[in-house]
């Protein structure tokens, strides 16, 4: 099997006019599209080898590349797409699993494309967000059913609370996944900007520890890393049950990333692969992850919220009920347009649901249950800008994850190749080469500006509708209308179709 | 009423009404329940209903008079009633809860018929028109009460409708507001956890039963529950003491979904005094005053003069600063 | 204060410097024998060669004196210093007084004891007075040299003589050219270099007579080959030039004894560059060190030091940057070492004469050889100067790419991201 | 100082208060009266301490444990030593499912039979070395996806026909080692591990953690080892490498 | 005195800093293209080091005390007593290598094309501001701050 019939995926467009030879572009390829020839003193290129991570083209000093699509085109059939083609020669080729990174690229209907936010006009006057205050401070945590006071002072302690200033976290992406660097930069933007960052379920890097009070740490199956230091390090634990990008499916960082400090900080031996499946082998019910909720408070001294995230799938409101009568302070519930380092193509593109109408059933269902103010709701997975997330506060969410916009903040090009560890932008890699390009002085700020930027314009959204406290937006469906939606659509998510 | 007639601009005729505290001293221990019904046998269904729940002691028409402006009022029934203790056993709810249930049953399952006032010797006369038409056309001139408060509308979100008209009330509740709440639904989402049920798509009505579910339910103070409805800024709270800060905290952190955005001011009645309070950046008018034992609130000064021509003590409350009246002898708002 | 130096060359230029960054204000006098501003003397060679102008020669801007307030005084020879008068005799009778007094007479032509070396033709190759003689005799015909000496001088004489169009034959004791700077492989390359460039060596030789009558007209060796030529040129070396305080209670050794902050054993008087003997770091002795670099500092460490200031001069070392043609060379420290406990690493590609040899001692470079690759191998001259211990990095040492990657962690990052030396 | 607490009727996280309270005051030897169904005993403290159990402990004995030592005179229930770090559970009857689940360090014991999952995830770390010794037999998936540590199942006390583990014995095992005493059925076996006798190493590790096992629950040492043990190691530490296409 | 350093941990080894030192120093100083594709090309003066992983752009320290204008033969490498800059004054100079042969840090090159000078770093005096190699570092690998 000689042939390969998987043809290159991109053009790497070389202008010989504008090209100086200056092999920048040879320096920064993992991918080796791009090769020095001595011989003929000059740079060519590959294509078959370009994945189209844009990082020559950002760095060539003279504009002298682009990188376009390979115009194979296989004759035009409805059904048979040139992907699924190609994709039937790779399996043909290998006899594998089909592996993939990000989010599903696949047309789904995007739901907040299709919700529109309301703005005041005369009988309530919209702020002006520049010179009144506009508070986005949230806490995330279970709210007892009363408060009780004497002589004014309250009596009893409030549960743990995560202390946001703004209503967006980072989503949980393991030191493995992502690069030490990746998570430096996440870290210190969250406790620039006062959130938080989530560990992933790789353990915490040592250098770390010191942006404790903005961390979340993760627990999944594969318990990496887990110990009492680790789960008192954060602000907050987080169980791992489920993720968006592959609902039912367990993590696995092959052995050739885990080197000296992944393994360190794993506290797994360097080269060996770190599994963790679906399941926790310790909870095969609602009673049993109650269980682990518990006996992480407990090796926290209740000292701090749990949070169990799941992946979003058919019957998540019954599930987000039981999560929260099981214990959680905090539900976390991850979308199906959810990104993701790794996972099997056919798993990402299909399976889970829309994290609006997810959103929507949990938020109706624990209101309907009168539970919805005893824990918080955090849902990730796609939030793409500010907008999205005042649409999701408006449907009923405390605070959103962002993982996938975040990463694209340092530097991510959606090239979708995580999986292979060449990040040429150094985030989703270990290979120390590639990790050092994302500095995480630079990171850090990118991060921190991405967060503030939302924040204002939140901030400029909520004034529209007059409204000056983010807390004033949570549930508060009516600033919301549809458009193009049907009646079920409508009816799952809650709102008026626009012109009602 | 001269006084709300005064601000006859800032209404629109297409709503206006009192609540008066102390106005059926020889029925203080019944429920006053006043009631709209739509037609005769609207009246007939609603009554089978509140004779199954309470004990009736008196079922009579509301006197009225004819007033030009006011078209097609609808039947004004009121009952002074007592809930039937058997019932509320059987209901495992207490006296008042019993009530609420009651009221919001008829209200949101029993198509014309609203009940408007339900409170202890106190009453709600409300309807579409001027106020001070209105007033008129309940007589309001032959009653007599401690407490007083009126409001004329500029309905905008909702019809006029009479059951729409201000004050709301729900017990010994009653409220007025003007302004408009951006924050409407997500109150409305978390009260609808706690058995209120919105029927009038109102803004209104929500203040109503926060103030309801805060202090009756919660058994917060007033000062906790205006801490709660006006909350301090965060910048404020972070200057604040230790103790009183963790407080305020808590108030925002676990019933955040109470505070009431955007612009309002309302004045809240009980049958121990009132609470007149603007939201927390001031974005409508209101000004107090005071002489002798008189409290006095309205939208412009002017609405005082009016009625009390010199007064010892005139001021504008800051916002998310509550004006709080109470009566002589009473220290608690309920 | 009055500040008096004798010289002006780089020592004395290094001390005029020296003195002005403690002193803006003092009064400095140089006296020196030669009539030109301050020039550099390595470039002699290359103004015989034709590759400089004589306006090119200069070591310092001609505005130097008047920036920093010197009265030099020129062409007039310091006859005499009365050391406790704190005067120094002019050979035009004046006076001049000091309150500091450098003495940086620099070296003087080593003469080897030949009969006939006093005949016309024949010459050093030290001062610029010394070329532009050559230069006159060339273009009064002279077709022929033959030079003493593979040193140094002696190989950039005959470099210069070759582009001057002058044929020449370099006569040498040793065994090999270059002897105190290359070893025996590497003047192989250098000398059959050179020798392809038309120069022509007669090694363990030497000139035992000088032919011709007033003037030169050839050599004869102590093999008793006779050469026939038009210019001799004795460059076998210079010696201190101590002509000035000899037999006064000044010490001298081989060069004037100096302390560590250059002074001599009289309060006031220094002594720096060729004429003194400096510390030399490789050596752990003082030493005279005939070296540029050495005399410049060693001067700028005695300028200041008369000015009021303490710094102690750091030492210098053997170091030598010379290139013949387009062959660089550059040559540090101990390069040839004699006992066992050195350990030595050596690089030859003689096909390209690239040549790396690297000499060590506990660890610690003490001497290193570069032939044509030559880039960067001043790092290797600040581990030798820094006594570094390279024994972590030794196997890359004789990369042509080595460099601070190569250096640990640590220290490069101390290296590199403090302030700089 | 030993302090005894009874723990009859106490709910867990009361009776945790009460540990951690006394581990505050001093004590060092913590025993533990009529405990019943108590969980998540010892996962709070976070210094070492002995703790004697009479009574059944509730699941999570022992979670996240760093150092303490847990002697359990009854029988034990679920996730005994879950994720535990470092420290010692021994357990003088039964126990449950899913025991030493993720465990990185310390050594759990268990004197009777085990239930399903035991030692799944079970891994090492530097010198931490995580043992896990059952006197019984094994319920099926013992060991799955274990990547690190020592598992010992020694099957004493069976029937003649009763198998020492049930099925999928070391299903996506890619680390450590499982000592068996007895031959061992293939077709129960996962197929990421394959059956090896003993080294010289094995048997000093054997040696050295059976007679501590033996000696802290009073079971025959020359009688453990009259039988011959074979080992389970996985095939690869990769299990899975080469499952997948890049896409 | 401000002077350019490498952070090594976020070095890219891209070398665009020796790109655009060359063209700041070439004929062309505003046309890249041109500076590469017309005329000498001067050596860079700014040097990548690279032992994959580890790479950093290493140039003239511009020593208090550099010792290259203490063993420069000729005085073409001069020390600005007010900038601290250390300049080679490239008319003077003979290419006799003494400066390498001194300097540390390896940071002077011979620039042989088309000349025979020391070609070292000038902090991008001649244009005021930030050097070019600083300027273009994709990461923020170099930075110009005064450390003293």
């Amino acid at each position: 099997m000689n042939l390969n019939y998987a043809m290159p995926q991109f053009i790497i467009d070389r202008n010989r006019d504008r090209c100086i030879d200056c092999k920048v572009c040879v320096n920064q390829c993992a991918n080796e599209a791009h090769i020095y020839d001595e011989e003929e003193g000059r740079v060519i290129s590959d294509d078959s080898r370009c994945i189209g991570c844009h990082r020559c083209v950002a760095l060539c000093p003279t504009r002298a590349l682009s990188v376009r699509k390979y115009p194979l085109e296989y004759r035009e059939h409805h059904t048979w797409t040139a992907s699924d083609i190609d994709l039937i020669y790779k399996q043909a080729a290998s006899g594998g699993i089909l592996l993939t990174g990000m989010g599903t690229d696949k047309n789904y209907r995007i739901y907040w494309d299709h919700l529109l936010l309301n703005a005041s006009q005369v009988t309530n006057p919209s702020i002006d967000p520049l010179r009144e205050p506009m508070e986005l401070k949230t806490f995330l945590g279970r709210k007892p059913d009363s408060l009780i006071f004497k002589n004014g002072r309250l009596l009893e302690e409030l549960p743990p609370q995560l202390e946001l200033e703004v209503p967006i976290m980072f989503s949980a992406m393991s030191f493995g996944s992502i690069s030490l660097n990746a998570h430096k930069s996440l870290a210190r933007a969250a406790e620039e900007v006062g959130t938080f960052y989530n560990t992933g379920e790789g353990g915490l890097h040592r250098d770390l520890y010191r942006y404790g009070n903005n961390t979340i740490v993760q627990v999944a199956s594969g318990r990496f890393g887990v110990h009492q230091g680790y789960l008192k390090a954060g602000a907050a634990v987080e169980i791992k049950i489920g993720q968006g990008a592959k609902p039912g499916i367990g993590g696995h960082l092959p052995g050739e990333k885990v080197g000296k400090e992944v393994s360190l900080t794993r506290m797994i031996p360097m080269g060996s692969d770190a599994i963790s499946p679906a399941p926790h082998h310790d909870i095969y019910s609602i009673e049993d992850l109650r269980q682990l909720i518990y006996a992480l408070k407990e090796a926290t001294n209740y000292e701090r919220p749990v949070s169990v995230k799941i992946a979003a799938v058919h019957n998540v409101a019954a599930i987000a009920s039981g999560i929260a009568r099981a214990g959680a302070d905090i539900i976390a519930i991850d979308g199906f347009r959810a990104g993701t380092g790794a996972t099997p193509l056919r798993t990402r593109d299909n399976v889970g649901i829309p994290i609006e109408l997810a959103l929507a059933a949990v938020d109706f269902r624990l209101r309907e249950e009168g539970i919805r103010n005893q824990v918080s709701l955090v849902i990730g997975g796609s939030i793409r800008n500010s907008a999205d997330i005042v649409k999701a506060i408006a449907l009923g969410a405390d605070a959103v994850y962002i993982g996938t916009a975040a990463l694209i903040a340092l530097g991510c090009h959606m090239c979708q190749q995580c999986y292979t560890g060449k990040c040429n932008w150094g985030i989703a890699t270990q290979d120390p080469n590639l990790v050092k390009r994302l500095n995480p002085d630079i990171g850090a700020k990118r991060a921190a500006n991405l967060l503030r930027a939302w924040a204002h314009e939140i901030k400029e959204l909520l004034g529209g509708m007059g409204i000056n406290a983010l807390e004033s937006l949570r549930g508060n469906r009516l600033m919301l209308r549809g458009v193009n939606l049907s009646e079920k659509e409508l009816e799952i998510l809650g709102v008026k179709h626009a012109g009602e | 009423m001269k006084s709300i007639a005064l601000m006859h601009e800032r209404s629109n005729g297409l709503g206006g009404g009192f609540a008066a505290y102390g106005i059926y001293p020889e029925y203080a221990d019944h429920y006053a329940m006043h009631v709209f019904y739509d037609s005769l046998s609207h009246r007939l269904t609603a009554e089978e209903f509140i004779n199954e729940h309470f004990d009736v002691d008196t079922s009579e028409m509301i006197h009225t008079r004819r007033v030009k402006t006011i078209n097609n009022p609808p039947l004004i029934w009121r009952y002074f009633v007592q809930p039937k203790k058997t019932k509320i056993v059987s209901s495992g709810l207490t006296e008042e809860d019993y009530i609420v249930a009651c009221v919001m049953k008829i209200n949101s399952c029993y198509e014309g018929a609203y009940i408007f006032s339900s409170g202890k010797n106190m009453g709600a006369f409300k309807g579409v028109g001027y106020p001070e038409d209105i007033g008129e056309f309940y007589r309001l001139d032959e009653y007599k009460g401690y407490i007083w408060t009126a409001h004329g509308r500029f309905p905008t979100n909702t019809p006029g409708w009479w059951g729409g008209a201000h004050p709301f009330t729900l017990l010994d509740w009653s409220i007025v507001h003007n302004g408009e709440i951006s924050s409407y639904d997500a109150n409305r989402r978390f009260l609808e956890m706690f058995g209120y049920k919105c029927t009038l798509q109102t803004d209104t009505e929500v203040i109503t039963y926060i103030f309801d579910y805060l202090m009756r339910k919660q058994g917060l103070s007033i000062d906790l529950t205006v801490a709660t409805v006006a909350a301090p800024l965060w910048k404020e709270i972070d200057r604040m003491e230790e103790g009183q800060k963790e407080t305020i905290k808590a108030l925002r952190t676990v019933y955040s979904s109470l505070l009431v955005n955007g612009p309002f001011s309302i004045i809240l009645g009980t049958r121990n005094g009132i609470v007149a309070l603007n939201d927390r950046i001031k974005l409508r008018n209101m000004v107090a005053a005071t002489k002798g034992d008189f409290l006095y609130v309205a939208s412009e000064e002017s609405g005082i003069r009016e009625i009390c021509p010199d007064p010892e003590k005139v001021w504008v409350p800051k916002g998310g600063e509550p004006v709080i009246g109470l009566l002589e002898g009473v220290n608690q708002i309920i | 204060m009055n500040y008096v130096i004798i010289g002006n060359s780089a020592a004395a230029v290094g001390a005029i410097e020296g003195i002005r960054q403690v002193d803006r204000q003092g009064r400095i006098t140089v006296i020196s024998d030669e009539t030109y501003h301050t020039y550099s003397r390595p470039l002699i060679s290359y103004w015989l060669a034709g590759k400089v102008t004589e306006d090119k020669m200069v070591y310092r801007d001609k505005s130097f004196y008047e920036d920093n307030s010197v009265d030099p005084i020129l062409g007039v020879k310091a006859e005499k210093i009365d050391f406790e008068g704190r005067k120094v005799k002019l050979a035009d009778g004046a006076d001049i007084s000091y309150d500091r007094l450098l003495i940086a007479a620099g070296g003087k032509p080593i003469v080897p004891p030949v009969e006939g070396l006093d005949k016309r033709g024949v010459f050093s190759f030290l001062r610029f007075d010394d070329v532009k003689k050559i230069k006159e005799a060339v273009s009064a015909g002279g077709k022929k040299a033959v030079v003493i000496g593979a040193g140094l001088i002696g190989l950039k004489a005959a470099e210069a003589l070759i582009k001057a169009g002058v044929a020449v034959t370099v006569v040498e004791l040793a065994g090999r050219i270059l002897p105190a700077i290359l070893d025996e492989q590497a003047a192989a390359m250098v000398q059959e270099y050179l020798e392809k460039h038309g120069i022509e060596f007669k090694l363990n030789n030497t000139v035992t007579g000088v032919q011709g009558d007033h003037t030169v007209s050839g050599v004869i060796l102590q093999d008793g080959t006779k050469i026939p030529c038009e210019l001799l040129v004795v460059a076998i070396g210079v010696q201190p030039n101590t002509d000035l305080v000899k037999d006064t209670e000044i010490i001298i050794n081989r060069g004037i004894v100096v302390n560590e902050k250059m002074e001599t054993n009289i309060t006031g008087v220094y002594a720096a560059g060729d004429v003194a003997e400096g510390f030399d770091i490789v050596h752990g002795a003082n030493r005279v060190l005939p070296l540029l670099p050495n005399a410049y500092q060693q001067g700028e460490a005695a300028g200041r030091n008369m000015a009021g200031d303490e710094t102690v001069f750091a030492g210098g070392l053997a170091m030598n940057a010379i290139g013949f043609g387009d062959l660089p060379m550059l040559t540090a420290g101990i390069i040839k070492p004699v006992s066992e406990e050195f350990e030595v690493l050596v690089k030859a590609e003689p096909e390209t004469a690239s040549y790396r040899k690297i000499v060590l001692r506990d660890g610690r470079i003490v001497g290193y050889i570069c032939l044509n690759r030559v880039d960067r191998a001043g790092i290797l001259t600040g581990l030798l100067r820094e006594k570094v211990d390279v024994s972590s990095f030794k196997d890359r040492l004789l990369s042509y790419d080595f460099g601070y990657v190569d250096f640990p962690e640590e220290l490069r990052k101390s290296r590199l991201s403090g302030g700089a030396a | 100082m030993e302090v005894t607490i009874d723990a009859k009727g106490i709910y867990y996280r009361k009776l945790n208060d009460m540990i951690l309270q006394a581990v505050g005051e001093g004590a060092d030897k913590i025993v533990l009266e009529n405990v019943n169904g108590q969980r998540y005993i010892a996962t709070r403290i976070d210094k070492p301490v002995d703790i004697e159990i009479r009574g059944v402990p509730g699941n999570d004995l022992g979670a996240f444990m760093n150092g303490s030592t847990i002697i359990v005179r009854d029988n034990g229930q679920d996730a005994i030593g879950n994720t535990m770090n470092a420290g010692k559970i021994v357990v003088h009857g039964h126990a449950g499912d899913v025991l030493g689940y993720a465990m990185r360090g310390g050594k759990l014991f268990i004197k009777g039979d085990v239930g399903y999952r035991v030692g799944i995830h079970m891994k090492q770390y530097e010198d931490q070395v995580p043992v896990l010794i059952i006197g019984g037999t094994a319920g099926s998936f013992l060991g799955e996806y274990m990547a690190g540590g020592i598992l010992i199942l020694l099957g004493l006390n069976r029937k003649p026909d009763q198998p020492i583990a049930g099925d999928y014995l070391g299903t996506g095992m890619h680390g450590g080692v499982i000592y068996l005493r007895g031959e061992v059925d293939k077709t129960r076996l996962g197929k990421e591990v394959s059956v090896f006798d003993l080294d010289e190493e094995d048997n000093m590790k054997l040696d050295q953690f059976l007679r501590e096992y033996c000696d802290d629950l009073g079971i025959d040492y020359e009688q453990v080892r009259k039988e011959k043990f074979v080992k389970l190691v996985p095939v690869s530490h990769r299990p899975y490498g080469n499952l997948y296409t890049k896409a | 005195m401000k002077r350019v350093y490498a952070k090594e941990d976020v070095c890219a080894g891209c070398k665009l800093c020796e790109v655009h030192c060359i063209v700041a120093h070439s004929e062309y100083p505003g046309d890249i293209i041109k500076a590469f594709k017309k005329g000498t090309r001067p050596v860079s003066r700014v040097i990548v080091e690279e032992n994959r992983p580890i790479s950093f752009a290493l140039q003239c320290r511009h020593c208090d005390d550099a010792p290259c204008t203490k063993a420069c033969i000729t005085g073409a490498m001069h020390r600005d007593p007010e900038t601290g800059i250390v300049t080679n004054r490239e008319e003077r100079c003979v290419g006799c290598w003494t400066c390498i042969l001194a300097c540390p840090f390896g940071a002077i090159r011979r620039d042989e094309t088309g000349r025979k000078v020391a070609s070292k770093c000038d902090l991008c005096s001649k244009t005021d501001g930030v050097p070019v190699c600083v300027a273009n570092c994709p990461n923020d690998a170099l930075i110009f701050e005064d450390r003293n």
